[in-house]
Formats: C-alpha cells, structure tokens, sequence
C-alpha cells in the first residue's frame, strides 16, 4: 500500500511540524509575557485603592456577626426612636 | 377517502425510514445525557433536538427553505457562529492565572499533542475496511483532541462538512466525560507524593497585562499563523472587550444574550447534520473511537509534560495541573482540583490548574490554524 | 431652482396616492389601538409603524434594498420569525394544568371547529362579486379562528403570502377583542348555574412528566402529522429548555431578548404587507368578517363541548372554560376566570383554564398543520 | 356554479377530515398523558424537599410581623453591640 | 521540509505589504484612543479590531467567505445595522426638553451649517492634487459634520462606501473630541456676561405630546422629505416605543441588547473599510481635515444662532447651548453645561442643551435626507 | 477649470437649497410644537398622581435618618422580641 504509506508520511510530517510550531508558539508567547508584559507592569502599576481602613470594617464586623456599619447605624436609629416611641429604659 | 390518502400519506408513520428513526434515537440519546446526565446541556440539548427534527419524513427541515437549512448555512458553514461563541468564551476567559504564571502555556501546549497523535491514529483507520479518511478528514477528527467545541465545529465545517455532526457530538461527549476519563490517567502517571505537591501563590496581575495580553497574542497569530486569525482574533477581541473596562455593556452582552442566541442556532444546526446517511457508518464508530484516545493522549501529555517541568523547575509543579491543558474550561480544571484535593485536603489547584486550562484554548486554536494552514489549502 | 425642482418632486407631497394615505391612516388606527387601547401593543405597535413606513412615497422601504424587504424576506417568507417567536411562546407556557386534567384538551380540540367552519365559510364568500378565495386563500384565512398570532403568520406566509397583512390584522385584532367577543357568546350558552360550578383542585404535577410532556407530543407529531412539526417542534424546544431545568440561561433568552428582537422585526415584516393594493379591497373586509365569526365559532363549540364533558363527567367541569379553548392565551383564560367571578365569587377558574387555553396553542398548531399537508402541497 | 360545488365539496371534506384529526390527535395524547406520564410520574416522583421545620418558622415569624430569624439574629447583635458602644441599659 | 516551507509561506511576516502594517497601526491607535482615552469606545473599539483584522494577510476577513465580508454586506451596505442602532438610540432619547422649548430646534438647524459648508470646502479641496471628490463623496464627507455617528455610516454606505472608513474614524474621533474642539469656538464667540446668562426652568411636558411628537416627526418627514424616512423612521419607531409605554419590553431590548449587539458587528465592519487602498492616500488627509472644520463651524453656526435669538427672544437663552446644536449626544449637550458653570456656578444649562442637542439629531437626519435626495439619485 | 466652477455653483446650490429646507423643516416642526401638541397637552393633561402623603413619610424619615416606617416596625417587633427571648430590660 504505496498510499497509505505515503500518507503516513505525511501524517508525521504534520505531527512533527505541528508540535513544534504549536510549542514555539506558545514558548514565544511566554518570552513576551516575561519581558513584554513585565515591564508594563512595572512602568503602569495599578493605581493603589485606598481602602478607607476597610480591612479593619471588615474584620470588625466579621467579629461582630458580619453586620455592616451601615445597618448598625440605622438600627442604631431605630432603637432610639423605638425607646422614644414607647417611654421604655428610661 | 381522497383526503384520508393524502393524509395518511403525509405522515410520519407512512414514510419512515430505518436510518431516520434510529437517528431519532440518536437525538433522544443526546437530550438524555444534557438532561439527566448534565453532560453539557447548553449545546447538546439543541443538537439533540436539531437530530430529532432534521430526521422527520416529509417535513424537510435541512432542506432547500427548511428552517435547520438555513441556520446551518447562514450560521455554521460560514463560520459564523463558532467564531461568535468564540468571542463570547473570550469576553468569559480570565487570562490572569496565565499571566501570572506563563510556564503553564507549556502545558497547554503539551496537550495537543492528543490533537497530532490522533491525526496519526485517523489515517491508521485506513487500514479498517469501509473507512477511508483523507488527511482533511482525519485532521477534522483529530481536533476533537482539543476539547474545544468552537473550534471543532469551527475546523470541520472548513475541512469535512460531511463529519461535522459526529466530530461534535465526539467532541461535545468526550468533553462531559473529562471528570470521568482523565482521573485514572492522572493518578497512573503520577505518585502520591507528586499529587500531594502545593504549589506557590500566584502574583496579582495588573490591568495593563490583561489588556496587552490578548494584543499580544492577536499580533503573534498575526505573524506566525494567519489561519488561526479567525478564531484567535475573535476570542482575543472578547478578552479585550471583557478587560478593557470602557465597553462593559458590549461585554456583558457577549458574555450572555448575543452567546446564548447563537448556542440554540448552533446546536439546531450542528444537529442538522446528524443524518442516517452521514452518521451511521463505520466511520463514525471510528470517530468516536479516535475521540476517547485523543483526550487520553492529551491528558497523559499534559500530565508527563508538568512532571518534567517539576523537575527542573525551581518552584514545585503539581504534575495534575498538566490534564487541564486540554482545555474543556473549566471543567478539566475542576478535575485537576478534585484530584489534587483527594491526595492532599489542603491542596487548592484550581486556580493554577486555569493557567493550562486557557492556555489548551489557545493551544487548540493554534493547533487548528496549523491544520487549516498546511491541510485546508 | 433646479434644485428645487428636484427637491420638490422628491417630496411626498408630489408623489401619494390616495392607497397610500388610507393605508396610512389604517396604519395610525393600529398604532391607537396598540397604544390607546393597549390592544396587542407588542405586535400591533410595530406592525402599524410597518403599514405606516411601507406605503411611504419614494422611499421604497418594501422594494429591493429596503429595509422592510430585507425583514421580510429573510424573516417571515422563510417563516424563521414565526418559528423563534414558538420556540419563546413555548419556553413561557406551563403545561401543569393541561397535565393535570387531561381531558381539557377535548376542549382545545372542539374550539378549532372554529377553524374549520371558517374554512367553509371563507369558500361561501366566493359567492360575493369581487372575492375569490382558493382553497389555499381560505385555509390561511380559515387559521385566524385560532386565535394564535404566530401560527397564522406562518401558514400565511405559506399558503398565501397575498393575504399576510389582512389576516394577521384580523388575527391580532380579534385576539385583543377576545375580552369583548367572548362573554356574550359565554353566557348565552351556559345558565347560571353551570357558571358557578366550582371545579375540584388540581393535582400537582411531577417534573418527569413536564419534561416528558413535550418529546411525547413532538413525538406524537411527528408520526401523524409532519408538516405540523416546524410550528410544534420549535415550541417544544422551547418548552423543554424550560422544563428541563439544564439549560436556564438558554430558556431565558429564548423568553425575553430573542422574543423581544425578533418580535419587533415580525411586525414589522408584517406592516410591510399592508400595502393598498393588497389591503384595500373587498377581500379585506371578507376576511375581518370571517375572523370574527371564526372566533365566535370557535367560542361557541369549546363552551358547547365543555358543557357536554360535564354531563358526562364525575367530576365537574364549569363549561365557561371551555371558551378559552382557542387559546389567545392568556387572555382567553382570564376572560373565563373574570365571568366565572362574576357568577359566583368564590370561583376560581384561572388555573382550570390555563389546560384548554394551551390545548388550544397545540390545537391550532395541529389544524395548521392538517391544512399545510391538504391544501399545501 | 359547478365550480363553486366542488370547492364546497373539498371544503366539507377537509372540514370532516381536519375535526376528526385535532380530535383523534389529541385525544391519543390524553392517553399518553394517563398513561406514559402517569406511570412516569409514580416511578420517577419528585425529590420530597424537606422544609426543615420551614413550616413551624413561617407561622412564627407570621405570628410575630413576618421577620426572619436570621434578620432577628442580625438585630439582637446590633443591638447588643450598640449598647456596647453607649454603655447604656448597664 | 515542504511542510515547514508550507508553514512559512502562510506566515503573516512572508506575506505582510507595509500597507497592512501602518493599517494595523492605524487599528492599534483606535484601540488606544478607545481604552485609554475612552473616545467614544463602544465604537472605536471593534473599529480599530477590526482594521485590525480585516489588514492580515491571507487571511481573508474581507474578502468573500470571511467574516467582516458578511458583516458589512449583511450589516452596513443593506443599511441595516446603522438603522438598528437608531432606532435604539431613539428609544434612549427624551425629547421632553425640546418639546418644552422648541424654540431650540433652531439651534439644532443653525448647526447643520458645519454639513453643507463642509460640502463646499470638499468640492474646493479638488483644487489639491491627488484629491478628486466627486458631490457623492463631497456629501458623505459633509454629513461628518452632523456629529452623529450612524446617520454618517448610513449616508456614506449609500454614497461612497470607498470613504467609509475614513468617515466613521473622522466622525467618530471628532465626537470624541468635542469637549476639546468646543470650548474654544464657544469662549471666542460668547461674552462672559453671555455665558453667564441663566435659563428659565423648563414646563414639564405631558406624557401625550412625547408619544404624538415622534408621529409629527415622521408624518412631517414623509410628507416634505421621504428619503430621510429610513434614518427618522427607525429613531421614531424606538422613541414611540419608549414613550407609548406599553412595549416596554421591546423598548428595552431595542435600548439594550439589540443595540449592543449591532454596535459590536457595525464596528466590525466599518473597521473592514480601513483598508491601505481605502485609507493610506491624500483623501484621507482631506476629510480628517474637513471633519475639524465641519465640527468647528458647525459648533459656531450654534453659538452665533443662540446670541442672534437672545436678542429677540423674551426669555433668556444662554448663547452657550447653541453649540449642542451639532449633535454629539449627549456629550455636546453636557461641555455646554460645562462651560456654563465655569463662567457661573449657579448656571446649570444641561437640561436646556438637551432641547438642541437632540434637535440636531433631527437636524442631521434631514440634511443627510436632502443629501441622498439631491445628489443620491 | 470650467469643470470645477460648475462644482461650486452646485455645492453652493445644495448649500443653500439645504439650509433653507433644514430652518423651513425645523421650523414648521416648532409650529406643531405650539399648536398640535399645546392643544394636545391640554386636551389630555398627565392623570394627577395622588401621591397619598407620600411627601409626609419621606420627611419625617428623613428627619429620622432615611429609615422607613416599614423597617422601623419591623425592628421594634425584633427588639420586643429579642427582650422577650433574653428576659432583659424588665
Ligand atoms: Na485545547
Ligand atoms: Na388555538
Ligand atoms: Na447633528
């Protein structure tokens, strides 16, 4: 079978010169990112958010049952207004 | 009388024909595994359904003014929609785990060598009686190694329209198979030890990176392999879309309606083309075949390819993470979590494990312009 | 003054004729009614705006290279509108209650007589000077007894595309009409004590069955009555996404942005039909009259069946919902439920409706189909 | 009128025809419904969701103005934290 | 080694010609005015891709079989997607201010003086060698002036689509570009008492004038101007869609997805227009050229309007919102806020920009109208 | 250049042919602002939405810090509960 084995042949060459070009490729591909794209990095930092001391909200309210700020104060609100409507702990 | 001929004649019933009906089961088989199985029902469930319809007596939905008929030919053999489903798994894709650790690419190149191997295995088939696959054909097949379904369908709509329902339905089933066929092959090659390995934090990455990154790739495919140009440069202008920030309703809508949309028609259309006559033969028995050890050999080479790198490495590589760069995002990735977790409770490989995961999409999509360049001619 | 010459002749005031005023003011009355009157407003509004642009002077909207041409070429004489807008109907319809009592769907089989006495009728007109109906005429004509907006498009388009513009005014009108035509023809065939009756609650229905309910009736479909199954197919697949639970993201697409697109560009494909020519002539008023009737009938003989069942049934069936068996859903339901209140007020025939109104969707999808097999051909 | 009597004819007929077919049509599929999906539905019934005890929580926070356990819990922390911050009810 | 030539010879760097290159680059500065600038990115994005794409070589985006040439011969040559795209923006606009003070269409009138002095300087820059406008192209390069980005595409589609590259990147850049290219013109021709000048607050208007005022349009449109009725029609259609209140949910769509949808595939395809042959010559020079001097006269027309009506007018008006006449929604609208508040801190003119800033909408829609009547035949 | 002199005088026609007709169009669209719509506004003013002293209860949650009665409710009910539950206050 002539055919066949040509064809085999050809199937190598395929896998062989895909299988190169496919690392190549991808080899190249992390050269840029090495050099390229690390050097933007560099030169364009993500600018810094400042998180407000969000860490320590955070940490605080996990302590604290994961309420946010927000909510406490506006219970905070509603207490005193709740006391106020009904005279108690007075 | 005269209308109750003409509507007995107008039935399913007075029409069948054999080939039709097992491919209504055929349909039925693919709905089961979207439905009860979860076997990625986004696309299959349509395909399903396009089988069952485009196999009806008498109605002629693939048909010349058939409803199937004009989906596939607006929509899959002028690539359209592969290559807008691209665009939209770009606008999903997180490059940042790639960027933060680009040896990984290594690994997703590794794994197409299921795709090579497969190419090989295809023409062996030759030798089979009733298949005859030419070098188109069997590069159609062998991309189902790339457990991508886009550039399957993508590549054999291009070199072998006639295959295109059974390389999908391969690819598509192979894909919901990973979590059941890569495991053994991962825990073969490697050791308890090898699997326990933690690997190192992986940097941030900054916002400029992520918008370079798919410029970067559009220009290397622009260089060294325009054939892929299609299929990279959409997924890249999605990427872009996703990471630029300025056009976030553009994104959004790639990443839902637009992608949505054109999986129902694709799946209908894909479907479409599992007819009798072009499903069931030999040769699909072969495809199918050629599928399972296409993902095999992709996983086995990732895996040999990230236990090599291990070694030489400076820091540790958990060979697992090598499966995951046959793509099937990110499922393959999941697995290589799973498996990792097995050895070691405290061993997190997910996010490592989406480096090669992405890097096998571009691995598949280079791979399939390297095919088109060389075998599409 | 060249110039004014040519800007002068090339206004609309030195081009109309008298076709394309009327027919523009047909257009606004549309548009009234959509806005004014809230009738059909998701199809009337832009199917006024189409009849409007359509019979613009010069401007050749509906002529090669229009845009209205484009719409109705590739959207509703291939029928791909029609059919995505089934495939959506069929993602928000809830087959629960036709599942949970199955015989309601004798009622949404009696109401197409409605259907088929139009038929009849529409041949009867042929007696009147200046209308001449083919039996291809009076079946697309015959279908507004329906009472289903998409399925009268799509036979129209089919049988004939002459008459597209009047029957889908009529259809749609009727529909918005359905909260006055009914209740009359609802209370002079029932008496007051058959409006009361209360109906026993219904069983709840298992996800198998929902999921099952479609594949049987596409199944059912396809074994007798094939040309049915691009209308019945769509819409089961759009009720499958639904009741399958897999593939979410696709069904709500299907309900709401692709319905939504393809509903504007439906009307106005649609409006591009209401041209003087084929609007302004007796046959027009031939079919309004006809779909009144229609709808009337088809009225008459679901409350006239339902009242029938309930002699013979164990348990009791108020005969009013047998009026919503022409679907018009859900309009048709909620005229059943609002004149079941009115009766007695602890009644709550919603639900009960709800099985005949879909039945009724099926129905007429299966009487469109016996008429494209018949006449078609 | 000849004509008209024959397309009358074809009228009828199709009249016959097309009622018998919508009848027969669905009728076979209310047998399928009492029969495929009936036994279907025994077979395959549906996953019996266990409410935990959703039911005795509903009718409680029912009875006490449809607030939520969980809300509840949110607020005794709030509330407790807030007399924390105010030293009052001490 | 035949493979490896194979694989050379279908390289981008064996085939690139330096045009490519420097369209590439023109690509890579959109990109970079979209995402880092953020001119006008919805657009310039998918533009500068695809220049991007449509300048590789072999791959064939542009020629037949690729995708950008089914997205501009589907899209943009039949018109449709720049009609979609207004229709959404219809649906977006709120001419409640211009109802409230009509008076200000004037100003968007004024402003059409930047289309048709354009025009004249076009025709006299044939004077410069290599430049040969022909009054088709003239017209097409005058509509940049309009400041309104798919009336532009629209109009150079049907009159020059050689130029419609150039056109989309002049008009959109200078959009872009107008809080620079604004101000100065504005300082220059205004008194700082007359920038001070603070507005009456506007009446409300009611809910019938919204939904009767799209009618008037597109009723005065089709009687004195039909071939603006495609570009009017379809922003009429989606701003009667938004008003009438009953279609929300096509308005929404039409506001959302679907404009998004399009605008992804019209920024395709007019980047396919950025061809060397197409773009790298003299003309290109010229109509960047025209395109500054039809915004800046454009921009003064407004202003010099507004002042010569404050003399006459009863109420107020601040010269300043004269500019927005040009278009350029709403950003025009809000540099005349601005510029307001600089010269007072209590003078807040976005609401009274509004009224010319949509009028100049309307305003370009007619001049373009006129253009295709006069010279489009 | 013959050639480029015709050019002119037809820019400058379509100029001002252009002009006229953009002022006259615009122009007779103010006129139906001021007649057709102005008749329209009155015929069919915006029904009066009776805002049932909405106005009221947003100020006074203003004054009370933006919480609504709604939510005030609810947390009078949480905090009678959570005494209830923990004996406090008594
Ligand atoms: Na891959
Ligand atoms: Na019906
Ligand atoms: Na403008």
């Amino acid at each position: 079978m002539d055919n066949m084995q040509q064809q085999f042949v050809e199937a190598g060459t395929l896998m062989l010169a895909g299988m190169v070009f496919v690392f190549a490729f991808l080899g190249v591909l992390i050269v840029f990112i090495n050099t390229v794209l690390a050097r933007l990095a560099i030169k364009f930092p993500d600018p810094i958010v400042v998180p407000h001391s969000r860490a320590n909200k955070k940490s605080s309210s996990k302590a604290k049952g994961d309420i946010s700020p927000a909510v406490v104060a506006a219970i905070s609100g509603a207490v005193k207004r709740y006391r106020a409507q009904h005279g108690q702990d007075k | 009388m005269d209308s109750l001929t003409k509507l007995w004649l107008s039935t399913g019933l007075a029409n069948f024909e054999l080939g039709q009906i097992v491919m209504m089961l055929v349909g039925c088989g693919l709905l089961y595994l979207a439905i009860a199985r979860s076997f990625e029902p986004l696309l299959l469930l349509p395909m399903g359904f396009g089988a069952i319809l485009t196999n009806i007596p008498i109605a002629g939905f693939s048909e010349a003014g058939g409803l199937l008929h004009y989906i596939y030919y607006a929509g899959i053999d002028t690539g359209i929609f592969p290559l807008i489903i691209f665009m939209g798994v770009g606008a999903m894709t997180d490059f940042g785990a790639l960027i933060a650790n680009p040896k990984t690419l290594l690994l997703g190149a590794a794994a197409q060598f299921g795709i090579f191997a497969t190419l090989f295995g295809a023409i062996a088939l030759n030798y089979v009686p009733g298949i005859e696959f030419t070098l188109k054909d069997a590069s159609a097949i062998a991309i189902i190694g790339g457990a991508d379904g886009p550039t399957a369908i993508f590549l054999a709509s291009k070199l072998a329209p006639e295959l295109l329902g059974a390389i999908a339905v391969a690819a598509y089933s192979y894909m919901a198979l990973v979590p059941i066929i890569q495991p053994p092959i991962m825990k073969a090659l490697t050791t308890e030890e090898e699997r326990k390995i933690e690997m190192k934090q992986l940097r941030p990455v900054t916002k400029i990176e992520k918008i370079i990154f798919p410029l970067g790739v559009l220009m290397m495919t622009i260089f060294f392999l325009p054939s892929a140009t299609p299929l990279v440069g959409m997924f890249c202008l999605g990427n872009l879309m996703r990471e630029s920030g300025v056009v976030d309703r553009l994104s959004t809508t790639a990443q839902n309606e637009l992608i949505n949309i054109t999986t129902i028609f694709l799946g209908l259309g894909v479907g479409s083309k599992l007819s009798a006559e072009a499903f069931l033969n030999v040769e699909t028995l072969g495809i199918l075949a050629l599928g399972a050890v296409a993902f095999s050999i992709g996983t086995a080479s990732g895996v040999l390819m990230a236990k090599t790198m291990n070694k030489f490495s400076k820091d540790p590589i958990n060979p697992l993470i090598g499966a995951a760069g046959v793509s099937a995002v990110p499922m393959a990735a999941r697995v290589a979590n799973k498996v990792g977790l097995e050895a070691n409770p405290h061993n997190f490989l997910l996010m490592h494990a989406m480096g090669p995961n992405v890097a096998g999409v571009l691995g598949s999509a280079v791979a399939a312009g390297i095919l088109l360049a060389l075998v599409g001619g």
